[in-house]
């Protein structure tokens, strides 16, 4: 069976459904488990919030069919919008996120806009080109950002819910739920606009861009769409970020980040929907461990961009599934 | 009103002249064939009406409307529906999918992100529509991408159905069929003429096809129209013959 | 696991408890060896890859140097010592990371870093809001211990108006009061410039200047601006590399026949990356390492050099330092509890085979400073092993920067 | 004033001729691999430790040639054994092979030179300021420029009178055509490639006679070249080459007024051409849909 596209689609059969029981018991139960095989919370939060950000992105790249290699604009100005709220503003946590959101989208959708005429190489060119915008305005903005020092002086805010105060300011494990309830509302989204017309558009595109064109399909305006909802997700995760960190700067935006979050998508299995948050996984925690053994970790970490391309292009996910369908 | 008018129509690439100065006009309900030896410019014709590339030179009308400056997209939502030469389907999605994306799209559904229960029981009538019209019931659920190559391009015709066009284009839809493919396909194309009363233009190589089912036939050939006729006319054409007829022989 | 003090017991107890699943993690392997053999853990985090890895290294170098030591004299509270380096890749986020994994994860009872003054600052965030006992040995930014200062975070090196202060009458002195400065466009490059023109303004001198991005290359447009002010000095604010590059192109330029060139910090590692053509100027180091005049220090030296086949720097001294001030705090306080490190430390004087150095060198109680002297001087082509600079005079550090004029309020947890 | 802006035009030049050495090996190999080369900063580090490494053995002149032709043959050895498998797949493949062998190339230089910086020498009668009134035109800065203007010549000779050349170029506009005249399009590639590595590494031994060397030198460098091929317009060699002169200029007139704006204007510069001429400059319209 090859049924790897579709597992977005409505799905049938009762596997799925074990995969999310794993999924959602895994994530569930992190922070008690976290420790025995040497992570800590910060580094369970830390994963959901890349595996946010790269679930987003693959709305573009693994289900859309479009390469941006930029994301970490919008991831990083989603961290910086949130920033301002809690440094400048008001002291409050979904205000914060919220414009974070706002910020990252409203980028996304402006240089979607400008990029959308370009395709191929020449697109993922000024998809890296528009994040590092973003980076020097950061970068140089010193008054409003912080420039090169990054915006600091802020911390997140508990969070008021009427009947009690949930202190995510001082507990990093309900910080971690905190994030986890905003990363489960995420991925419902993705999950219904997946099963959506508008979802099954962005398949349409990916699958065969020249046959959606001639069912009366505007290719370019609905990838617009898709980049704008890619940034939307990746914006949250940038929030988020930037709550996990106390902290917003300007490597946040750096390309670096952005082909991060790109390999996280590809090495978990680009064309799972769940793909990105275990390749997040995976290379959060390897990035960890491997960062503090050797000072020559960024050897390590680019063979495995290298071995990732050469070796098992459809992720770990994808080599999975041809391993089991060829026994 | 024609269905389709294309009026002189010209296009070139660099100094070569694909289709030099070609009209047609396609009637309501009609069935044209377009046939031609390789070469002669019939794909590029049609990529010319459905909107692929612009003309070099002339004009096109649809019903009426001046279609020459549309965008491939917009035919469709005017009323254009075509196939490929080689079948352009979206393989790993099962059938029903790729009829569903079709069906949404031409009810203007695709920009939505949530459906109503109404508005799906309408997109599955017109899939379970369609399946029937094309006899793919019994596939509906497969991969496209593990069907044989008839009920592909039957798959292809029925997403295109599924845009309720007012004129279909069929670039070559038997082939590399077999016999028995072939038969098939051709079977459903009589039936949506007969029957639906579509108004069809195909390019076909398959001159048993040909003259079975069109009521009208173009010749083309180096980029010019060489004849035009019912069947009979151009059997008894001695150009189309020695130009055509006569090298396939 | 095996390392919790008991105030990281209780503090881990206090924060698992408040989660839902708090109590599985009570199950975890629970070999209590006994307190003699328990490592103290100290966590290094220094940007090791990125544009300041060579002062990082060095730093790094200095901290394993000093560890070696420490735990040849016994330890910590009796205790062997055991570092752990963490590279913050000279990214904030991934420090942030670091600190949390190394507070959390490895339970270490010291935060040492960063390099990168943003990088620092954050992670003090972090210290702070765990309580634990922090040093900064390299990041130069004034709030650290300045207007954010706190209660546990204490400094080695100087702070940038320490720096300004200390060269700004040499600078006067040897070329005049019109001053044009090239001025990397972040905190540090900011504080410094402005610590440089309050001691410029005091002399009645006059400036020019530009920001420029903090990684520049190429200083051709700007050093063209700089000649048409036609200054008595270029001040080279810039940091690490960049700083190099401008001396550099100063230096090819011919520019040195125009004007005189100075600045704040200067580095050993930067020397040695400047062609010898270009090694020239008046600056301050923050420490050096040639003091004939200070037996104890000649010897060290001569260890060092033996032990590492280099000469030292300052950024090799803040590692020997951090380190050391830690033992001396701990011992003090006779516990690894922060709060009652941070007491002892304030005002505690470094003893000669610390401190490297003439006079009293201290952690100044208000704002956690080390008060050492600044070393200020002239660079030159090397005449021997590492013998880059030489000493005109040394500068007092409280002399340089009042405790008034640093904006700190040190406050303690209640 | 206006000495100033008319030092600083020179200054631009001279500056944008740098970009112009590395943003046509990008365009190069982006023209006819259709890949984006995110090492390519670092093999002009590479070049530059090379040639640090060879010079004290063959000096300096020798090594200016020798650097860049070794950097070239290991340019040649990545393409072979990895850049080709990803050709005929999706463009992420290929953006994260160089992305990751850029992570390889940095920590390699790092490992091998250490991270101080290092002084490459150049020959003391490079060293001098022509004049006093044009200071910062130095000996070196006037090689630099010369070293350019050959090089680029050279390159644009290749590639209009010789076979391999017409052929890049062919290849560049429409590959099925070349391929089906029964040209070896791997080989084409193969050497395409080394060719723009070669730039690249030459860019490296000249920066490096200017700034030093430091295992992050070509960083900043990289971005730059891209824009520099966005603003000249997709497929254009000669765009490429106004691209990277035009960026060059901007940036040292903008450090006039906004020194900190001297990295932010070329992006800037960058959307506005995309918002007036979205081919770029000298962009042919079919090349960049």
């Amino acid at each position: 069976m090859s049924a790897t596209t579709i597992s977005a689609a409505p799905s049938r059969t009762a596997k799925p459904k074990l995969h999310l029981l794993i999924i959602w018991a895994a994530l569930l139960t992190a922070p008690a488990w976290m420790g025995y095989i040497g992570g800590y919370d910060a580094l369970a939060s830390r994963i959901l919030v890349f595996g946010l950000a790269a679930m987003g992105l693959n709305l573009l790249l693994g289900f859309t069919g479009v390469m941006s290699f930029g994301h970490a604009a919008y991831f990083g100005l989603g961290a910086y919008g949130a920033g301002f709220v809690l440094r400048y503003w008001v002291h409050s946590t979904p205000l914060a996120i919220l414009c974070g959101i706002l910020l990252g989208t409203v980028a996304g959708v402006v240089f979607g806009a400008l990029m959308m005429r370009r395709t191929g190489m020449y697109f993922a060119m000024l998809t890296i080109a528009f994040g590092q915008i973003c980076y020097y305005v950061a970068y140089s903005w010193n008054s409003v950002t912080g420039g090169y020092d990054g915006l600091r002086g802020f911390q997140r805010a508990p969070l008021d819910l009427g009947f009690t105060v949930l202190n995510i300011r001082d507990n990093g494990v309900l910080f971690y739920y905190f994030v986890l309830a905003i990363f489960a509302v995420c991925t419902a989204l993705m999950g219904l606009l997946l099963r959506s017309p508008l979802g099954r558009t962005m398949i349409a595109i990916r699958e065969n861009p020249r046959r959606a064109r001639f069912l009366g399909i505007n290719v370019e305006r609905h990838i617009l769409i898709s980049f704008a909802i890619s940034t939307f997700f990746t914006s949250v995760a940038g929030a988020l970020y930037a709550l996990l960190n106390n902290f917003a700067d300007p490597t946040s935006l750096y390309y670096v980040i952005s082909g991060n979050i790109v390999i996280m998508a590809v090495m978990g299995g680009m064309l799972n929907f769940w793909g990105p948050l275990l390749g997040a996984a995976i290379f959060v925690t390897l990035q960890d461990y491997i960062s503090s053994m050797t000072v020559n970790w960024m050897s390590w970490i680019g063979i495995i961009f290298v071995a990732i391309v050469l070796f098992f292009p459809s992720g770990v996910l994808g080599f999975l599934r041809r391993r089991s369908a060829s026994k | 009103m024609s269905m389709l008018e294309v009026r002189g129509v010209t296009k070139k690439f660099g100094s070569l002249v694909a289709v030099n100065d070609v009209t047609l006009t396609v009637e309501p309900g009609e069935l044209r064939a377009i046939i031609g030896p390789n070469g002669a410019g019939k794909t590029t014709f049609f990529n010319l009406i459905t909107g692929f590339f612009p003309p070099t030179a002339g004009r096109m009308f649809l019903e009426g409307r001046d279609i020459t400056n549309v965008t491939a997209t917009d035919r469709v939502a005017m009323g254009m529906a075509r196939t490929f030469q080689i079948t352009e389907i979206f393989p790993e999605l099962t059938i029903r999918e790729n009829i569903r994306i079709a069906a949404e799209s031409a009810m203007g559904l695709r920009m939505k992100a949530w459906m109503s229960g109404s508005d799906t029981a309408r997109v599955n009538d017109r899939i379970d529509e369609m399946l029937v019209a094309t006899r793919l019931t019994a596939q509906a659920d497969r991969l496209v991408g593990e069907l044989s190559h008839g009920d592909q391009r039957s798959a292809e015709i029925a997403m295109a159905l599924a845009l309720r066009p007012r004129i279909l284009l069929l670039d070559e839809p038997t082939a590399g069929m077999g016999e028995q493919e072939t038969f098939q396909v051709a079977g459903l194309i009589r039936r949506l003429h007969r029957h639906a009363n579509y108004t069809i233009v195909l390019i076909e190589h398959d001159m048993r096809v040909v003259f079975n089912l069109a009521d009208r036939i173009m010749v083309l050939t180096e980029g010019t129209l060489l004849a035009e006729g019912t069947p009979q006319q151009i059997a008894d054409n001695a150009a189309v013959q020695a130009a055509y007829l006569g090298a396939a022989a | 696991m095996q390392s919790r003090t008991m105030s990281g017991i209780g503090r881990r107890t206090l924060i698992k408890s408040g989660a839902a699943l708090g109590a599985f993690s009570l199950a975890g392997p629970a070999i209590i060896k006994a307190r003699g053999e328990t490592p103290v853990k100290l966590g290094w985090i220094d940007p090791l890859t990125g544009v300041l890895s060579a002062p990082a290294q060095s730093e790094t170098e200095g901290a394993k140097y000093a560890v070696a030591a420490v735990n040849k004299a016994g330890g910590i509270l009796g205790r062997p010592v055991e570092l752990l380096v963490e590279d913050s890749a000279n990214d904030v986020g991934t420090g942030v990371a670091k600190a949390r994994k190394l507070i959390d994860r490895d339970h270490v009872d010291a935060i040492f870093g960063d390099v990168n003054s943003g990088i620092a600052y954050a992670i003090s965030q972090v210290t702070s809001e765990k309580k634990v006992f922090h040093i900064v040995p390299g990041g130069h930014t004034d709030p650290i211990t300045g207007k954010d200062c706190k209660w546990n975070v204490f400094r080695i090196c100087n702070t940038t108006s320490m720096d300004a202060n200390a060269i700004t009458p040499e600078l006067v002195k040897h070329f005049g009061k019109r001053w044009y400065f090239v001025t990397p466009d972040y905190a540090y490059g900011h504080t410094l410039q402005e610590a440089f023109i309050k001691a410029l303004k005091k002399a009645g001198g006059e400036y020019d200047g530009a920001m420029l991005p903090i990684n520049t290359s190429d200083y051709s447009s700007t050093l063209i601006k700089a000649r048409a002010y036609k200054p008595n000095v270029l001040l080279n604010n810039m940091g690490g590399l960049a700083q190099v590059d401008c001396m550099k192109q100063f230096a090819q330029f011919g520019m040195g026949k125009e004007m005189g060139l100075g600045g704040a910090l200067f580095e050993l590692e930067s020397i040695e990356a400047v062609p010898p053509v270009a090694q020239t100027g008046w600056w301050d180091m923050e420490w050096w390492w040639d003091q004939p005049n200070q037996p104890e220090v000649v010897k060290w030296v001569a260890d060092f050099r033996k032990a590492m086949g280099k000469t030292p720097s300052a950024r090799h001294w803040f590692g020997w330092v951090a380190i050391w001030s830690t033992k001396i705090a701990a011992e003090k306080a006779k516990s690894l509890e922060a709060i009652k490190m941070a007491h002892a430390l304030e005002g505690e004087e470094l003893p000669p085979e610390v401190k490297l150095q003439p006079g009293k060198v201290f952690y100044r109680a208000g704002d956690h400073e080390l008060m050492p002297n600044i070393f200020v001087g002239q660079v030159h082509p090397a005449k021997g092993e590492g013998n880059y600079f030489t000493v005109s005079s040394l500068v007092n550090g409280e002399q340089a920067q009042p405790l008034s004029e640093t904006g700190c309020h040190m406050t303690y947890p209640a | 004033m206006l000495t100033l802006v008319l030092f600083n035009l020179t200054n631009g030049l001279i500056l944008g001729l740098f970009y112009v050495l590395m943003a046509l090996g990008v365009s190069l190999i982006l023209n006819l691999s259709n890949v984006i080369n995110f090492a390519h900063g670092n093999f002009l580090a590479l070049g530059g430790y090379v040639a640090y490494a060879l010079s004290p053995y063959m000096g300096y002149w020798l090594a200016l040639l020798v650097a860049p032709l070794v950097v070239g043959l290991v340019g040649l050895i990545v393409e072979r054994t990895m850049i080709r498998r990803v050709y005929a797949r999706p463009h992420v493949y290929s953006l994260l092979l160089t992305f990751g062998l850029s992570f390889i190339l940095q920590d390699f230089c790092r490992m091998v030179w250490g991270v101080n910086g290092l002084p490459l020498s150049i020959p003391n009668v490079l060293n001098q300021p022509v004049s006093n009134t044009l200071f910062f035109l130095t000996g070196y800065r006037f090689f630099l420029v010369g070293v350019v203007v050959v090089a680029v010549a050279a390159l644009f000779a290749f590639l209009g009178f010789t076979r391999v050349g017409t052929r890049i170029r062919a290849g560049t506009l429409d590959l099925d055509t070349v391929s089906a005249l029964g040209i070896n399009i791997g080989l084409l590639r193969s050497f395409n490639f080394a060719l723009g590595i070669f730039l690249a590494a030459l860019a490296g031994v000249l920066a490096g006679g200017q700034i030093g060397l430091n295992p992050n030198m070509g960083d900043d460098l990289v971005l730059p070249s891209f824009i520099a091929i966005i603003i000249g317009g997709a497929g254009s060699l000669v765009g490429t080459l106004v691209g990277g002169i035009v960026i060059g200029i901007a940036s040292a007139v903008t450090a006039i007024w906004w020194s900190a704006g001297s990295e932010v204007v070329i992006y800037i510069l960058m959307v506005v051409v995309l918002v007036l001429r979205p081919r770029g400059l000298m962009g042919e319209e079919g090349m960049m849909t």
